[in-house]
C-alpha cells in the first residue's frame, strides 16, 4: 500500500506539473507581468524606446543596482535589510580606484573585495552572533562607511583608467545589440545565486532561516553560520557590484551612488520579495531592477519633464507591485 | 513622440538639447535651468531635461545623458555632479558630433568638456574670506558650516575662504566646523551645537545663503543676534536681503542665468556653423555683495544686489 | 539499574520571571523503553523537555545522557548526539514544502560531480523519500508540493513527526505528537514510537490522550506543579489512579511507585 | 473553586506588580537605559553638555523628528513603514507657509492638517484597500509629494513672519531652562497616543493587527479600518510636525528635513519598537528621538570633527541597541 | 424537521490550485442540538467550516441561516450574526496579553466620562472576567499578564476556546478544540458545550477524539474526501462502525443514516 500510494501522489503530481502551469504559479509571474506591460506601454507611446539601441542601454543602466539588489535580496530574504550595501560599494569603488592609481588594478580589486567581505563580516556578525536588528546595524555601518570613504580620498575622486577595471563597460555586438560584460556579469550571478538558492541545501536553509527563524533553529540549522554565510556572499555580490559601477562611471567617486541603496531594495520588493522574510528570489529581483531602470528610460525616451517624471515614477512603481499583487491573487485565488 | 529623429535637418524646429542638471530643490538650480531653458526655446528648440537625485548622484547623470545621446540631440548643458565621473559618457556624446558644456562647475580634466560656464568658486570663497579677515573682530572665533567636501564647488569655497583669511584648516581659531545639507534646518541644528559647545563664536562662515539664515535663527534663539559676523555664497534675493537687513555682513553673487544663456549661445554657434566655444573654464563673474565695504576690496551694495539677484524677490 | 539510564536529570528548575515552569525536577529514561510523560496543562512538561533538550537553558539542575554530564547551549547540541526531538510548537518553516521541511537540515545531494562539486540537491530522491514517510503515517497529502502553510493541522503535525523517526540515532522525544491526529494517523504514529524502541531506541512521550499512554508505555512519569511527584509503571497503576495523581486529587504515595521517583 | 482560583491569580499578580518591578520590566527598560548612558558619557567628556541651555537645546532640538517618529511608530506597529512621513510633512509646511504670505495663518495651518489628511488617507487606502505592500506604497508617495512640493513652491522656500505659525518656538522659562510650546506639545501628543495605545481598545486592536493580521480578522477586527484610521492618526500628527518645523525653522523650505524620514525610523527602532509590528510603543519612541539627539549634539560638544562625527554616531547607534538588547535579554531570562 | 435547521450548506465546493478541498460537500446543524463533524486528516473538516463561516469564501455552493441565504464575504460577516467560531490554527494575538486576547475586539470600557469622552478601558474588570473564564475551563495560570506567546500548549489553547463561548448569540463552532487539553481540561470544555446547548444555542464540535464525541454528540456528520458521507446517530451507532466508514473502510451504505445525508 504504501508503495502505491506513494507513486500515485508523485504521479499526480507530474501529471500537473506542465512547464507553463508552473511558470504561471511562480514567484515571478507578478513582476513579468508588470516588466511586460510597462515595454509595452513605453513601446507604443513612443518611438525610440524599443530600438536595439534602447533595449540595450536598459541593461546596462541596470547592471549596477541590480548586482546590488542581488546581494539585498539573499538579506532580505532572511528577513534582514542591508542599509549599507551602497556604502560598502562606494568605498571597495574608491579604495580600488586609489590603489589602481598607483599600483596594480588586479591587486587592487582583490583589496576591494576583501573590503566588501570584512564589511559585510562586521554587519553579518553583529547580527548574527548579537542578534541586533539589521536595520540599526547597517544603518551604523553606513554612517561609519560614508564617512571612512570620504576621509580615506580626502573626498577626492579618482579617474579610472585601467582596462581591467572598465572592462565591464565593453562588450561584444550581437546582431546589432551591443551586450556589455557587465550585463553578462549581472546574468551569470542571478543564475548562480538562483541555483544556490533553489537547487542546494545552502538556499533551502537561507529560506527557512527568514521564514521561521525558531522553527529553523530547533530543526538543528546553524541560524548563525547561515545568517554569516548570507552577509558574507552577499559582500562578494557587492565587490562585483563596485567592478561594474567602475565600468559604468569611470571614477571612484565617495559621493556617488547615494540612492542605489533604496533603489537596491525597491528591485527587490518589485521583484516579488517579501520584507518579512523567506519568500521571493534573485529572478524576481532581477526583473525588478528592469522595471526600475525601464520606468526612468522609457519616461525620458517620452519627452516628460524630470519633476513630472518623479511624478510619474511615483505613481508607476505603485501600480507595477498593484500588477504583481492582482496577478498573484489570482493565482492562489 | 514624432519629434525624435532631430538627426539630418538643421532647421531650428527639430533641434533638441538636453539639460542635466543637479537637483534643483535650490533654487539656484531652478534659476540656472529654467535661463537655460527659456534661452533654447526662444531659439525655438525643444529641450530635453534630466537632473541627479541628490547631490553627488552621477550614475543618474550618466544614464541620462546615454538616454540623450539615444534621443539623437544636438548639444547637451550639463551641470556634473562629479568632475571625473562622468568624463567617459562625455566624450561618448562628442564622439557622436554633440557639443557638451558644462555650467556652474567643472569636469576634470577641463578640456573633457567643450566648454565650461561656471563661477569660479574658490575666487567666491576667497573674496569672502578676504572681506572677513578686514572685518573680523580682533580676535576671531570662526564657525564653518559646511557642504560635503567632496561637492567641487563646495569644496572650492570653502578653501578659498581659508585662503582668503590667510588660515589652514587647523588654525585655532576655527572654533568649529559641521556639515550641513545647504539647507536653512540643517544650517541652524549644527550652528546651535556648535554654539552650546563655543558660545563665543564670532564669525561664521556658511556655504550657501539658506544655510546662513538658519545659522542666523540658532543665534537669535539664544540672544546673540548681532555678536557674530556670517559670510556666505549665492547672491540669491532672500539672501542679499538678509544682507540687506544686517543678518548676513556680505556674500559672493553668483550669476547663473548668465552661466545658462552663455552655454546655449555656444550651442546655438556651434549648431549653426559647426563652431566650438572657447575650450576650458569661462568665469561666469563673482560679485561681492556687502553694505559695509573693506579698503581694497571691490563690492557692491545690497541695493545693486536687490536689482541683479536672482530666484523670487 | 543505574547504568540502563541514558537520559538522566536532576534538579531541574526554570523561572520565566515570577513564572515558575520546572521546579526542582528530575527526569530518567532508561535505555529500550517508551517513557509517557504526563500532566495537566502548563504542568511544565514541554519545559521539561526544552531544557533536556537545549531548546532552553534551565536555571539550575543537571543533565546526564549515558551517565556523562552535557551541557546544551542549543537544540543543535543535543540534536549532535542523536537526540530527535518533536516539539510542541511544531518546528516547521510554512513557506517551505513539506519536503524542504522533512529533510531540513540533512539534504540529499546527487550523487556525482552534481553533488560534490555543484553541491546539487536530490530533488527527486527526496520527494519520492518524503512522499513515502507521509504515506508510512497514513497521512493523504494531494500534493507533495504543498507549502506546509496550506496543509491541515494534521498533515502539519505529520511532518513534524515524520522529520523526527527519519533521523534519530540515541533518543526519541515527542512532545504531544498526535495531538492534531485522526484515529487511524494516531496508531501508525503509535506504531512507529514502537518500532523505534524495537530498533533499540528510548522514546520519550508527552500526551493528554490515557489510552494511548496506557498503550504504548513501559513508564510513566507524572509531571505536577513543575516536577515530577511520581513515576509509575502502567501495568500495576490504573488509569484512574493515575490521572487522579496528576490533577492533584489523589495523594502520588497511594501509587505503586517505580524506582527514581522525587 | 471558581472564585477563589480566581482571586488567587489577581492577588498574586499584585503581589509582585511592585511599580518598580513593573517599570523594569517593561518596554522601555532598554532605550531609556541606552539614553542615560549616553547622557553620562557625554557629561563626563565635555563641560558643556550638562548646561541648562543645552539640555532645552536637545529637547527642542528633537521635537519635529520626535513628533514625526510618533507618527511612524502607529504605522511601523501595524507592521508598516511609512517612508513618505518628512514629504508629507514638507508638503504641508510649504503649503502653509506659502498661503499664510497671502493669508489667514489659522486658515493655512487647516488646509496643511487637510494636505496630511489626504495623503494619509491615500496612504492608508492603498496599504488597507488594495493591500499592498506599504514599502513600495509610501516609497511612490514620497516620490509624487517630492516633486509636488517644489512643483507647488517652485523651489522657493517662504519665510514666516506669522506668530501663529512660530509660536511653538517661544515659551516659558522653568528654573533657568527654557522649555518651548514645541516641546510641551510633543509631550503631549507622546501621552495622548500613549494612552491611546495602551488604554483603548483602538490601541489594543492596533497591536493586535500588527501582531498576527490573519488572527486579528478571524477574531472580528475590522483590520482594514484600524488601517486606515493607524495612518490618518499619523497624517495629524504630521500635521503637528510641520507646524513644529516651521516653529524651529520659520522658513518653509521645499528641500529642508531631507533626512527627516531616515531619522524617524531610526528613533522608532532605537526606541525598541519592532519592525515587524505588534511590539514596542510611543514612550520608547520618544527617548529614542532624544537619543539620536543627544548623540548629535554630544559630539559636537565634544568637538568632534564633522566626518570623524559620522563615525563615531553609527557605532553609537549600534551601541545603543546593543544596550537595549542587553537589558531586554536579561530582564526576560 | 426542515425548520429546525438553523445553518445549512448546499454543493460546497473549494479548490486550492490542484487540491481539492471541498468536494461538492452539504451540511446541516438542527437548534439545540450539538453536531460532531468526524473525518481522516486533510479530509476538508476545517475547510467546510472556514467556508461556513466566512473564513474563506467557496467556489460554489449554497449557505443559510435560520432559512436566508448568507454570503459572508470574512469572518467578521458571520461573526456578526452571532455565529462564533474557533479555529483550528487558534486567532490568537501572541504578543498580547491573555485579557487582550480574550477581549479583543469587544472590549469593556470603564464606566462614566473615562468611558464614554476618554474611551478608556476597564481593565481591572476585564482581568477579573478573563481570570474566572480561564478558571472555569480549568486551567492553571501563573499569571493573567502572560503574554500568550508564552503560554503553554493547553494554555493557549483555552485561551481561545473561552473567548468563543463568552461571546456567541447563534452558533458555535468549535474545530478540534481540546486537542491540546489535559484529561480535566478536557472535560471542563465538553462541560462547557453541554451548557452551551442548554442555554439553547447549537454547536458544532470538529474532534478526532471518539469517546468524546460520542459522550456529548446529538448527530455526526461523517466528512470524507472532501464532502459529507455519511450523517449518523450515535446512539445507533458504534464507535468502531463510525471510524470504519470515515477511514473508508466501511461503505456509509452499512449504516443506521440519518435525515438529510449525502
Ligand atoms: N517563555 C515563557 N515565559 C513565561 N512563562 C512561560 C514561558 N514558557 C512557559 N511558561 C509557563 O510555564 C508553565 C509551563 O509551561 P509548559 O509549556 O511547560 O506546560 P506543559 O506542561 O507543556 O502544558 P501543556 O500540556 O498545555 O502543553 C506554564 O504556566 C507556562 O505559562
Ligand atoms: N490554502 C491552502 N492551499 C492549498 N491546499 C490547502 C489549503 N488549505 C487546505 N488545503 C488542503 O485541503 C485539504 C483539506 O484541509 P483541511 O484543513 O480542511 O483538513 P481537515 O479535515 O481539517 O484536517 P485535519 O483533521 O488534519 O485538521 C488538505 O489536503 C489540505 O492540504
Ligand atoms: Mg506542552
Ligand atoms: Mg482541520
Amino acid at each position: 500500500m504504501t508503495n502505491t500510494a506513494d507513486a500515485a501522489l508523485l504521479e499526480k503530481e507530474e501529471d500537473h506539473g506542465g512547464p507553463l502551469r508552473t511558470f504561471i504559479g511562480s514567484q515571478i509571474a507578478g513582476p513579468l507581468a508588470a516588466l511586460i506591460l510597462a515595454i509595452v506601454v513605453f513601446g507604443v507611446t513612443t518611438s525610440t524606446f524599443l530600438n536595439a539601441d534602447n533595449l540595450s542601454l536598459i541593461a546596462t543602466q541596470s547592471v549596477v543596482v541590480g548586482t546590488l539588489a542581488l546581494g539585498q535580496t539573499l538579506i532580505i530574504l532572511t528577513a534582514g535589510i542591508d542599509l549599507a550595501n551602497g556604502a560598502i560599494m562606494v568605498l571597495a569603488a574608491v579604495v580600488i580606484g586609489k590603489l589602481a592609481t598607483d599600483g596594480n588594478a588586479l591587486w587592487a580589486l582583490v583589496v576591494g573585495t576583501l573590503v566588501c567581505l570584512v564589511m559585510g563580516g562586521l554587519n553579518g556578525v553583529l547580527i548574527s552572533r548579537f542578534s541586533l536588528p539589521p536595520f540599526i546595524v547597517t544603518l551604523g555601518v553606513l554612517s561609519v562607511l560614508t564617512a571612512a570613504a570620504r576621509l580615506y580620498t580626502d573626498s577626492q575622486s579618482y579617474p579610472i583608467s585601467s582596462d581591467l577595471l572598465t572592462i565591464l563597460n565593453d562588450g561584444p555586438t550581437v546582431g546589432g545589440i551591443s551586450i556589455t560584460y557587465g550585463v553578462l556579469l549581472w546574468i551569470a550571478l542571478t543564475a548562480v545565486l538562483g541555483y544556490a538558492l533553489t537547487q542546494t541545501a545552502w538556499g533551502v536553509r537561507v529560506y527557512a532561516v527568514g521564514d521561521n527563524r525558531a522553527a529553523a533553529a530547533l530543526t538543528g540549522i546553524k541560524v548563525r553560520r547561515v545568517l554569516l554565510s548570507v552577509y558574507l556572499t552577499a559582500a562578494v555580490v557587492y565587490a562585483f557590484a563596485a567592478w561594474q559601477a567602475l565600468g559604468r562611471t569611470p571614477t571612484a567617486d565617495p559621493s556617488g551612488y547615494s540612492t542605489a541603496n533604496l533603489d537596491s531594495i525597491t528591485a527587490v520588493v518589485i521583484g516579488g520579495t517579501s520584507l518579512f522574510g523567506g519568500r521571493g528570489g534573485v529572478v524576481g529581483t532581477f526583473i525588478g531592477a528592469l522595471i526600475v531602470t525601464v520606468l526612468a528610460n522609457g519616461l525620458t525616451q517620452a519627452g516628460i519633464d524630470s519633476l513630472y517624471q518623479q511624478v510619474a515614477t511615483g505613481i508607476l512603481v505603485v501600480i507595477a507591485v498593484a500588477v504583481d499583487h492582482f496577478v498573484r491573487t489570482r493565482q492562489t485565488r | 513622440s514624432s519629434d525624435d529623429d532631430a538627426g539630418s535637418g538643421s532647421g531650428s524646429s527639430d533641434v533638441t538639447i538636453g539639460i542635466v542638471e543637479l537637483n534643483l530643490s535650490n533654487p539656484f538650480f531652478g534659476t540656472l535651468e529654467k535661463a537655460t531653458e527659456a534661452a533654447a526655446t526662444a531659439k525655438g528648440w525643444k529641450v530635453m531635461k534630466s537632473e541627479a537625485k541628490v547631490p553627488g548622484d552621477s550614475a543618474t547623470q550618466v544614464t541620462a545623458i546615454e538616454n540623450m545621446i539615444a534621443r539623437k540631440v544636438k548639444a547637451i548643458v550639463l551641470d556634473p555632479a562629479n568632475p571625473t565621473a562622468l568624463v567617459d559618457v562625455v566624450k561618448k556624446a562628442r564622439d557622436k558630433g554633440i557639443l557638451v558644456v558644462t555650467v556652474n562647475a567643472t569636469v576634470t580634466p577641463v578640456d573633457a568638456a567643450d566648454a565650461t560656464f561656471a563661477t569660479d568658486n574658490t575666487a567666491a570663497g576667497k573674496l569672502i574670506g578676504q572681506w572677513a579677515k578686514a572685518s573680523a573682530p580682533p580676535s576671531p572665533r570662526i564657525a564653518l558650516l559646511d557642504f560635503d567636501l567632496s561637492d567641487g564647488p563646495a569644496g572650492g569655497r570653502h578653501n578659498g575662504f581659508l585662503e582668503g583669511f590667510g588660515i589652514t584648516d587647523k588654525d585655532p581659531q576655527i572654533a568649529g566646523e559641521a556639515l550641513t545639507k545647504g539647507t536653512v534646518e540643517t544650517g541652524q541644528s549644527a550652528m546651535e551645537n556648535l554654539l552650546s559647545a563655543h558660545p563665543d563664536i564670532n564669525l561664521v562662515y556658511t556655504i550657501n545663503e539658506p544655510v546662513a539664515h538658519g545659522a542666523y535663527t540658532a543665534l537669535k534663539n539664544k540672544g546673540l543676534q548681532g555678536k557674530a559676523t556670517m559670510v556666505s555664497v549665492d547672491g540669491a534675493c532672500s539672501g542679499v536681503q538678509d544682507v540687506k537687513d544686517g543678518i548676513i555682513g556680505a556674500t559672493a553673487m553668483q550669476f547663473p542665468s548668465k552661466m545658462g544663456e552663455l552655454a546655449v549661445a555656444a550651442a546655438a554657434e556651434y549648431i549653426a556653423n559647426g563652431t566650438k566655444p572657447k575650450p576650458g573654464l569661462t568665469d561666469s563673474g563673482t560679485v561681492l555683495i556687502t553694505d559695509k565695504p573693506v579698503a581694497g576690496l571691490t563690492s557692491q551694495t545690497s541695493e545693486w544686489g536687490l536689482q541683479n539677484c536672482w530666484g523670487e524677490k | 539499574m543505574t547504568e540502563t539510564v541514558v537520559l538522566r536529570a536532576r534538579g531541574l528548575t526554570k523561572h520565566y520571571g515570577q513564572v515558575v515552569a520546572l521546579d526542582d525536577c528530575d527526569f530518567d529514561l532508561r535505555a529500550d523503553e517508551i517513557l509517557a510523560v504526563i500532566g495537566d496543562n502548563g504542568a511544565g512538561k514541554s519545559t521539561l523537555i526544552k531544557a533536556l533538550t537545549g531548546a532552553v537553558v534551565p536555571d539550575s539542575g543537571t543533565i546526564s545522557l549515558k551517565g556523562e554530564q552535557v551541557h546544551f547551549r542549543s537544540a543543535l547540541d543535543a540534536r549532535r548526539v542523536g537526540i530527535e526531538t518533536v516539539y510542541q510548537e511544531l518546528g516547521v518553516a510554512p513557506a517551505l514544502d513539506i519536503t524542504q521541511n522533512l529533510y531540513l537540515g540533512r539534504e540529499q545531494r546527487r550523487k556525482g560531480l552534481l553533488g560534490t562539486v555543484f553541491r546539487k540537491l536530490d530533488k527527486p530522491a527526496m520527494r519520492h523519500g518524503s512522499a513515502r514517510q507521509m504515506a508510512d503515517l497514513g497521512i493523504r497529502i494531494q500534493s507533495i508540493r504543498q507549502k506546509v502553510e496550506t496543509l491541515s493541522g494534521g498533515q502539519r503535525q505529520a511532518v513534524a513527526v515524520a522529520r523526527v523517526a527519519a533521523w534519530a540515532t540515541s533518543v526519541v522525544i515527542m512532545d504531544e505528537p498526535t495531538a492534531a491526529l485522526g484515529v487511524r494517523e494516531t496508531n501508525q504514529v503509535l506504531g512507529l514510537i514502537e518500532r523505534v524502541r524495537e530498533n533499540g531506541l528510548p522514546v520519550v512521550l508527552i500526551s493528554h490522550n490515557m489510552p494511548n499512554v496506557f498503550q504504548v508505555a513501559d513508564r510513566i512519569h507524572i509531571h505536577r506543579l513543575g516536577r515530577r511527584i511520581a513515576l509509575v509503571d502502567p501495568r500495576n497503576t490504573t488509569m484512574e489512579e493515575a490521572v487522579a495523581v496528576m490533577t492533584g486529587a489523589k495523594s502520588p504515595e497511594s501509587l505503586h511507585l517505580e524506582g527514581g521517583t522525587a
